[in-house]
């Protein structure tokens, strides 16, 4: 592994979009900035900012209107980028898959990366699927 | 050309961890206007309602808000049990005031942490949410998961909880209450705080009332309004007074939630000290069949269901009244005048819920 | 060359500096040829620019105060008489405009200016009335290369300005016969030594800026003017006191001699006898200088034609005020009366900074910067040490040249965009590159290193130490200007990702030739301060205070200018020339996710209702904190206590 | 000597102000009871940001990116070489002034407004650190460095007590940190997103942070000067007025632009006045 | 599906303190609730195949009371906005969701508050297919 | 304040070091769905009961579909089934790099998307 591998497995700036959550995974995701979880560790750092971003989360039932918004976001990322999608209204819809303003999971919007399935994903599984991620992009 | 600044402010944005805009427009940095355009989290709940059976709505309805899952679940349970005409057993009316309590307590801890977040209180913000994970920790061993807990069901709770559990409950609240003695002091007194908080957002009890407002922001300007007083579940006995403050300011909404957050540990010990033994769930007879209006209290808010089912196994229609949807107004009035550095502390100040609004 | 220099006499050089546009002022008057007058005025701003650099190199290699006394016939007589016909030009306009204010200030001129001449004439004449020494050299330098550029300048925007108009009749005659009247005038001014004919070259610049603020003939152009003439006039009335006295004080009116005796003779007595003229003088200064709180007639002389105030701002006009003060600082050193000159030009230095902040229209922000940057080379005077006076020299210069560089650029934007507000300047870096570029440069040098600007305002810092009060405000000041001076370059340089290509700007000749010289005149200079301050600036000013070499040495200029320089030029030219972004590698601004990203040239974005809406942002204008009326209340009133004070401390220091 | 200074300060400051502000971010994190990222994590992120694809906006972002960090590598040069400090405060201020434009360059909102502010801390800090210079003259009659170090002077913070003071305002402006985070904030949860910083990405903003890097230096080397007869203890006094800085992040909320302005002009800009004119009166 | 539950005939359950309003005296009433100064909670609308049915929930003291208009299709409903604006989101709403025409709302999202375009119109009209 | 933060300070971490240390999942934790095809006899009553449609029971090819992705561990299956094949494990389901169903007929089987194994 050379230094920028390194450096970018040790560095993941992340871009959290509530996609149309119910602020389950949301709410999952910050507890993992907290102290308890304290994802700091990783060099993760919540960027809020697509131009900075290396890793864009999504949570949330896409509807049209926030996918047009999540393609914008994603446009705007620098590459190398990943794209971890999490819970399962992200991954299909969830509960939610057959409602009139849902499309099946924001996979149809942007290409996604890992996949963190569950409702809501525990921080645990949120880490898991961020550093999931790290390891693709640094294969690629 | 226009002399106004005019700026989106979200959806994407990190000081709204929902996705809403705010259409502003400045003047140097007062806001002037500000209009929110939402729908970027709307899923059709209500619709989907109709199409699930209704016992299924139960966890539907939990997923309106993942924040204050248990109490829309309650809501929804609660109809539907008048509806068909059954009553949940005594046990599991106080389960469901421990765990509405628990969820208004880290729902108040959540938004306690985001305030200080949104004035840029970095520290302050782990302390709460640091405090927070006790919570969500009884959560998982009470109820088998963190976030959606689905415990309530139709006609009482889907799980009971052991007395070991509730003793450490108990132990659990106590460090909580140490730890709120440490930080609500800090919310309430710290001289950067008072800066950003006090006399920001104010809106009178006039326009509070005209306006519709819910929950901490109705009475912040001192409504004591809480449907808690309705008396559902165990609230009845429990005895309970509505915590009010009269300047209708954010730091007024700050120190409504942050005395609540003592206000439910004390009624989830009482509850815990009084709950009775015996059954958890009445097995609940026939379909439902009338119209009902159900409402609670939710950590933002009052909550209103309205019910409508014709007999068959479905409902007719399902209404969700949220608290932010009745606060969105009174946002809408308090934006004005304030400055862009002020505007996060304003939209937080009402503990928007952007997935109750749109559902 | 040197002796090239030697054979031209000099009596050629004053003729073509003073009397030549004075003579070719009314020949053009009567050109109706646009094509003869553009040959005219660029025959003569050549001449102009070459006799002054003859003159130049003539001093400097020479080392020589030269005192020169015109032969032919009996000038003295001549502007005697010039003179009392101004006045009754004066009494006629006053009379014209229903201004009685005009008209008392100009009768009791008249009468003073009559006791002057026809009262007890008690001094001879020591030196001939042409005195010609380094700050003369400054002077006519900039009066006649910047003075020049600007009338070249104007012939272009005169053009455009009347198809505006749509005149029956072009007005350009009268326009470039006052333009060059004001550039003899001026020359006229800094070359002589004589009080009475600078008070006379004094006088016509006063009715030519009034003849130009009114040019467009307008209500408001008309009632501008009328204020400029009689605030002025206040001024003149001044002047003439400050000569009266020195004649009744049985004083020599010559300058050359005056400093003379200050520096040889009994100087206590002597200084004691002339405080009191030279407050007067210094107050005229003020008004011609528009210090607050005479500050209103250069914001009203904003209505005239851009040239007009490119030239009233940058080598006219408002240096002749700061020239009469500085002409005299050696004689009131070590008084009351220079401290007082030193607040008052500071106190304007730091409102005029405060009030510019207020401003979006871009004239007036330049307005508010050159009474600023004119009560910092005031109060570099009033600190009156050899540092000090050498900053205010490299200020009158280095303002000159970036002043009119940014007035002629907000020219050609106004006639090119028809807005002078700077909001309506957002993103001109695309629309038009070169003059923005330009302005940038413009803006920069007034304000930050490796800029003549700033490294004479660090002098001035330094010297200011003896002075607590004038430090803190210089402090304060110099922060306020980086607060306008940024916003305006930002709201330029605010373009949209992909904006349609970089359009190339067609810039008529005229219009490109001088700002490039200038704003390369700017750049260059400020290349070479170091060689320019250490071997003219700073002998001539020590030789002026007759003291050996410097009191204080200046560490502002012992820093490596030359590498910051490198270093700064090699730190843009590098990304401007080897680092390309490729068109992929653009994208749109960030917009929260709505930005229409199909149209990444716009500011769009989706908001209310799915509804567009346009991004701006406006610059902070604080308009709570700077309401512009409000604080023209209370600085005028500061200001005129500070001008009573400053009689009052020259009485009390007698 | 010079040669070995310059050194110095191309090489090994940015090392240091890397390796503190990864002291920094761990710090913080132990004072928010959380374990923090390794103390190496600047240098990550600074590698990383080296590698990412470039976008920008426009041109102009790059010549204001490289402008500002040349300044700011030009004024440790500086004062490393024992230059004039007024010179240096303007130089930075080039720099700085530079950093805005490239904010403004792009039609963002946030970018805008961010940049909007930052030249209202610009105009706070600015003054605070002129008198500070002004009070060095006073009492060494020079504005060279090497004239204060070469001299036999005092320690200056006998003298310039209240400098001490008005310089960990400085610190906590130029650095962002709460309750000056108001351009833009290191926790991105702000009202300005990034603020100035927002449209800024990949190796463009690796270089501000290596800016912010040398920017630090200077800033601790400011105040080592307080104590100009030995840099050890001056060190060290900077040392603790940087943790000083951190520790008033952690306890502080983000205030507004107009209390900063406020503060700093009357309680800096009034006691450095008051040190300034304690000095001309004891004279 | 689930096995069939014989219904047990029941009391049929309905919300009290409705009072049914023409279209017409609407706004009267909804400004006498002002004036009583009730709080407006909310609308509910229900589509009855014909006609809608739009319920306004007022509060006093935790007390509801509720006005019931009953719309014919294809007929518009008068803004309540003007006495209540809190009442602009929940108007919004109905007009975008049920496809039923208020008027004169004072902040009208023109059917776009929730969907936009290509979504299709009115999905919780009765008579869109449940999925 | 001030105090707190120092007390932080001078205290541990509250930091659980995951993935180094792995803390201890309390009992009756909804994890995942976990299937046990052994008695199953496909009645299809998790299918049914499930309000996410996650599951799809096909009795005649004795075949059932989970997608893993859908659930939403509300547990509802496993209270529904009646032979107890559907318990809730109490590990998390793990992230994955592509969509996976999980498919059981008579053996269980892991395919994406496309049917493949």
């Amino acid at each position: 592994m050379n230094i920028l591998q390194k450096s970018r497995a040790k560095s993941p700036w992340i871009l959290h979009y509530d996609a149309g959550a119910c602020n389950g995974c949301d709410i999952e995701i910050l507890a993992c900035l907290t102290p308890v979880y304290d994802i700091e560790r990783f060099g993760m750092v919540n960027v809020g900012n697509p131009k900075h971003a290396d890793v864009l989360l999504v949570t949330g039932t896409c509807n049209k209107r926030s996918a047009r918004v999540l393609k914008n976001l994603y446009d705007q990322m620098p590459d190398p980028k990943v794209v971890v999608a999490v819970g399962a209204c992200a991954l299909s819809g969830g509960i939610f898959h057959e409602c009139y303003n849902v499309l099946q999971g924001v996979d149809g919007t942007v290409p996604v990366d890992v996949y963190v399935p569950g409702c809501a994903p525990r921080p645990e599984a949120i880490m898991e699927g961020v550093m999931m991620a790290l390891e693709k992009m640094n294969k690629r | 050309m226009s002399n106004r600044t005019v700026i989106p402010f979200g959806p994407q944005h990190p000081v709204l961890p929902e996705p809403i805009q705010l259409k502003l427009e400045l003047q140097d940095e007062t806001v002037v206007s500000a209009v929110p355009h939402i729908g970027y989290v709307h899923r059709g709940i209500e619709k989907a309602a109709e199409r699930m059976e209704y016992t299924q709505n139960v966890f539907l309805v939990e997923r309106v808000c993942g924040i204050c899952s248990f109490i829309h679940a309650l809501c929804y349970c609660q109809g539907i049990e008048q509806l068909q005409n059954i009553e949940a057993p005594p046990r599991a009316k106080y389960l469901r005031v421990i765990w509405s309590e628990l969820h208004r307590l880290h729902s108040h801890h959540l938004w306690l942490g985001l305030f200080a977040d949104a004035f840029g209180y970095e520290s302050l913000f782990m302390q709460f949410w640091r405090n927070r994970e006790m919570l969500m920790d009884i959560f998982d061993k009470t109820a088998g998961s963190r976030v959606i807990i689905s415990t309530c069901a139709i006609g009482g709770t889907r799980r009971d909880i052991s007395d070991a559990h509730l003793q450490e409950i108990l132990d659990t609240l106590d460090e909580v209450n140490k730890q709120l003695d440490k930080s609500i002091p800090v919310i309430l007194n710290d001289y950067s705080v008072r800066k950003r908080t006090v006399g920001i957002g104010k809106i009178t009890r006039e326009q509070a009332l005209e306006l519709g407002a819910a929950g901490p922001v109705l009475r912040a300007n001192g409504v004591a309004q809480d449907m808690r007083q309705l008396g559902y579940a165990a609230y009845g006995e429990l005895g309970f007074e509505p915590v009010t403050e009269n300047d209708g300011d954010c730091y007024a909404r700050a120190k409504v939630r942050a005395r609540e957050c003592y206000q439910s540990v004390d009624l989830v010990r009482k509850a815990i000290r009084q709950l009775p033994d015996g059954e958890i769930l009445t097995k609940p007879k026939g379909r439902p069949k009338g119209r009902v209006i159900s409402r609670v209290e939710q950590p933002r808010g009052e909550l209103l269901y309205f019910l409508a089912a014709d007999g068959t196994n479905r409902l007719d229609r399902l209404r969700i009244r949220t608290p932010t949807f009745a606060n969105v107004p009174p946002l809408v009035a308090m934006l004005p005048g304030c400055e862009l550095a002020d505007v996060p502390v304003i939209v937080l100040s009402i503990d928007p819920c952007i997935s109750c609004t749109e559902r | 060359m040197s002796n090239l220099i030697y054979y031209v006499p000099l009596s050629i050089i004053l003729v073509a500096l003073i009397l030549a546009p004075l003579v070719f002022a009314f020949v053009i008057s009567i050109v109706r040829s646009d094509y003869l007058r553009s040959l005219i005025i660029i025959m003569i701003a050549a001449v102009l620019a070459i006799s002054s650099l003859i003159l130049f190199a003539r001093v400097t290699i020479t080392h020589q105060i030269i005192h020169y006394a015109p032969g032919l016939i009996d000038w003295n007589l001549l502007v005697t008489i010039a003179d009392f016909g101004l006045m009754a030009m004066f009494i006629r306009m006053g009379v014209r405009r229903k201004s009685a204010l005009i008209l008392v200030f100009a009768v009791i001129q008249t009468i003073i200016l009559a006791w002057v001449e026809f009262g007890p004439k008690h001094t001879e004449m020591a030196y001939p009335p042409i005195f010609i020494d380094w700050l003369s050299i400054v002077m006519t330098l900039i009066v006649s290369i910047v003075g020049s550029v600007v009338a070249i300048y104007s012939l272009p925007y005169m053009r455009e300005h009347e198809r505006h108009q749509n005149l029956t009749i072009s007005k350009q005659p009268q326009f470039f016969r006052t333009l060059l009247l004001f550039l003899g005038a001026m020359n006229g001014m800094v070359l002589s030594g004589n009080l009475l004919w600078i008070y006379f070259f004094w006088e016509i610049t006063t009715l030519c800026s009034f003849c130009l603020i009114s040019h467009d003939e307008t209500e408001e152009s008309l009632r501008n003017a009328t204020r400029a003439l009689w605030m002025n006039m206040v001024g003149g009335v001044g002047f003439i006191t400050g000569i009266a006295l020195i004649q009744f004080n049985k004083l020599p009116m010559d300058a050359s001699r005056l400093l003379e005796l200050v520096r040889t003779g009994n100087e206590a007595h002597i200084i004691a006898l002339l405080i009191l003229p030279m407050a007067c003088l210094c107050f005229a200064g003020f008004t011609k200088a528009a210090q607050m709180p005479f500050q209103s007639w250069l914001l009203g002389a904003m209505v005239a034609p851009t040239p007009v105030s490119a030239l009233l701002h940058s080598s006219t006009m408002v240096k002749a005020g700061v020239y009469l003060i500085i002409r005299f600082a050696p004689i009131f050193r070590h008084t009351a009366l220079s401290e007082m000159v030193a607040i008052v030009g500071a106190f304007s230095f730091i409102t005029g900074a405060m009030l510019a902040i207020g401003q979006s229209n871009a004239k007036k922000v330049l307005a508010y910067s050159t009474i600023s940057n004119l009560g910092l080379i005031i109060a570099c005077a009033g600190l009156n040490t050899p540092l000090a006076l050498a900053a205010a020299v490299m200020l009158i210069i280095f303002h000159a040249v970036s002043k009119g560089l940014l007035f002629m650029a907000t020219g050609v934007v106004d006639q090119s965009i028809h807005s002078k507000d700077i909001e309506d300047m957002q993103g001109l870096w695309a629309r038009m590159p070169l003059t923005s570029l330009i302005m940038v440069i413009g803006i920069l040098s007034m304000l930050l290193p490796p800029f003549g600007v700033l490294i004479a305002k660090l002098a001035a810092i330094e010297s200011s130490i003896q002075n607590p009060l004038v430090m803190v405000m210089l402090v304060i000041g110099s922060t306020l200007t980086v607060v306008f001076w940024t916003k305006w370059m930002g709201r330029m340089l605010a373009t949209n990702p992909q904006a349609d290509g970089r359009k190339r700007e067609n810039l008529p000749a005229l219009y490109a030739g001088t700002l490039a010289f200038l704003a390369c005149g700017a750049v260059i200079l400020s290349l070479f301060i170091k060689p320019i301050l250490e071997n003219l600036v700073l002998p001539a000013v020590a030789n002026y205070y007759n003291v050996a070499g410097m009191e204080m040495t200046p560490t502002v200029l012992s820093a490596p200018w030359l590498m910051i320089f490198l270093v700064i030029a090699l730190s843009v030219l590098a990304p401007t020339f080897f680092n390309h972004l490729r068109s992929s590698q653009i994208k749109p601004a960030y917009l929260c996710g709505e930005q229409i990203s199909s149209r990444a040239a716009t500011a769009q974005f989706l908001t209310v209702a799915d509804g567009t809406a346009e991004m701006t942002v406006r610059s902070y204008y604080f308009e709570k904190v700077t309401d512009e009326s409000f604080h023209v209340k209370w600085v005028t009133i500061v200001a005129t206590l500070l001008i009573v004070i400053l009689f009052g401390a020259v009485y009390l220091w007698k | 000597m010079e040669i070995i200074n310059i050194f110095f300060v191309i090489v090994i400051a940015p090392v240091i102000g890397g390796l503190l502000f990864g002291l920094d971010r761990k710090l913080t994190a132990r004072l928010q009871k959380r374990m923090g990222p390794p103390i190496l994590q600047p240098f990550y992120d600074l590698f990383k940001l080296f590698g990412k694809g470039r976008i920008a906006s426009n041109q102009f972002q790059l010549i204001s990116v490289s402008v500002y960090i040349a300044c700011t590598i030009l004024s440790l040069i500086l004062l490393a070489t024992g230059q004039d400090l007024l010179v240096l405060l303007f130089v930075l201020a080039l720099g700085h002034i530079m950093l805005i434009l490239g904010g403004f360059s792009v039609r963002s909102p946030y970018s805008q407004i961010g940049s909007q502010r930052e030249i209202l801390q610009l105009m706070a800090y600015e003054p605070l650190l002129v008198f500070m210079v002004i009070g060095t003259y006073l009492k060494t009659g020079s504005f060279l460095v090497s004239n204060l170090m070469t001299g036999s002077y005092k320690p200056l913070l006998i003298s310039l007590p209240a400098f001490l003071l008005t310089q960990i305002i400085v610190m906590a402006i130029k650095l962002h940190k709460s309750p000056f985070d108001i351009s833009a904030s290191h926790h991105a949860h702000q009202e300005l997103v990034r603020g100035i910083y927002t449209e800024f990405s990949g190796a463009q903003l690796a270089l501000i942070e290596m800016a912010h890097w040398y920017e630090l230096i200077l800033l601790m080397g400011f105040i080592a000067l307080l104590w100009q007869t030995n840099l050890v203890i001056g060190g060290l006094i900077a040392f603790a007025c940087f943790l000083a800085v951190i520790l008033l992040d952690n306890i502080s909320a983000r205030l507004t632009w107009k209390w900063m302005i406020r503060f700093a002009w009357s309680f800096g800009v009034g006691i450095s006045v008051a040190n300034l004119a304690a000095i001309y009166i004891l004279r | 599906m689930m096995e069939t539950m014989e219904i047990k005939p029941q009391e049929i359950i309905d919300i009290p303190n409705i009072r049914d309003v023409d279209v017409s005296e609407l706004l009267d009433r909804v400004k006498k609730a002002a004036d009583e100064k009730r709080r407006f909670v909310t609308m509910t609308a229900l589509d009855r195949g014909d006609h809608f049915e739009v319920l306004y929930h007022f509060d006093r003291d935790l007390h509801l009371e509720h006005l019931r208009v009953r719309v014919p299709k294809g007929r518009s409903l008068p803004s309540i906005s003007s006495v209540y604006l809190a009442a602009f989101l929940v108007e919004n709403e109905i007009k975008e969701l049920f496809g039923l025409e208020i008027t004169d709302i004072a902040i009208d999202y023109q059917n776009h508050l929730y969907l936009i375009e290509g979504v299709e119109p009115a999905p919780m009209a009765k008579d869109k297919p449940l999925e | 304040m001030i105090n707190n933060v120092l007390s932080n300070l001078f205290s541990k971490p509250a930091t659980r070091n995951f993935p180094a240390k792995t803390r201890e999942i309390a009992e009756n934790v909804r994890g995942s769905v976990e299937f046990n095809t052994e008695n199953c006899v496909y009645c299809g009553a998790c299918a049914l009961k499930c309000p996410a449609n996650a599951i799809e029971v096909d009795r005649p090819a004795k075949k059932v579909t989970f997608d893993l992705y859908k659930c939403v561990a509300c547990a509802c299956c496993a209270e529904a089934c009646r032979k107890g094949c559907i318990q809730m494990a109490k590990q998390y389901a793990h992230p994955s790099y592509r969509k996976m169903d999980v498919v059981f007929q008579g053996a269980p089987l892991l395919t994406d998307e496309n049917g493949e194994t």
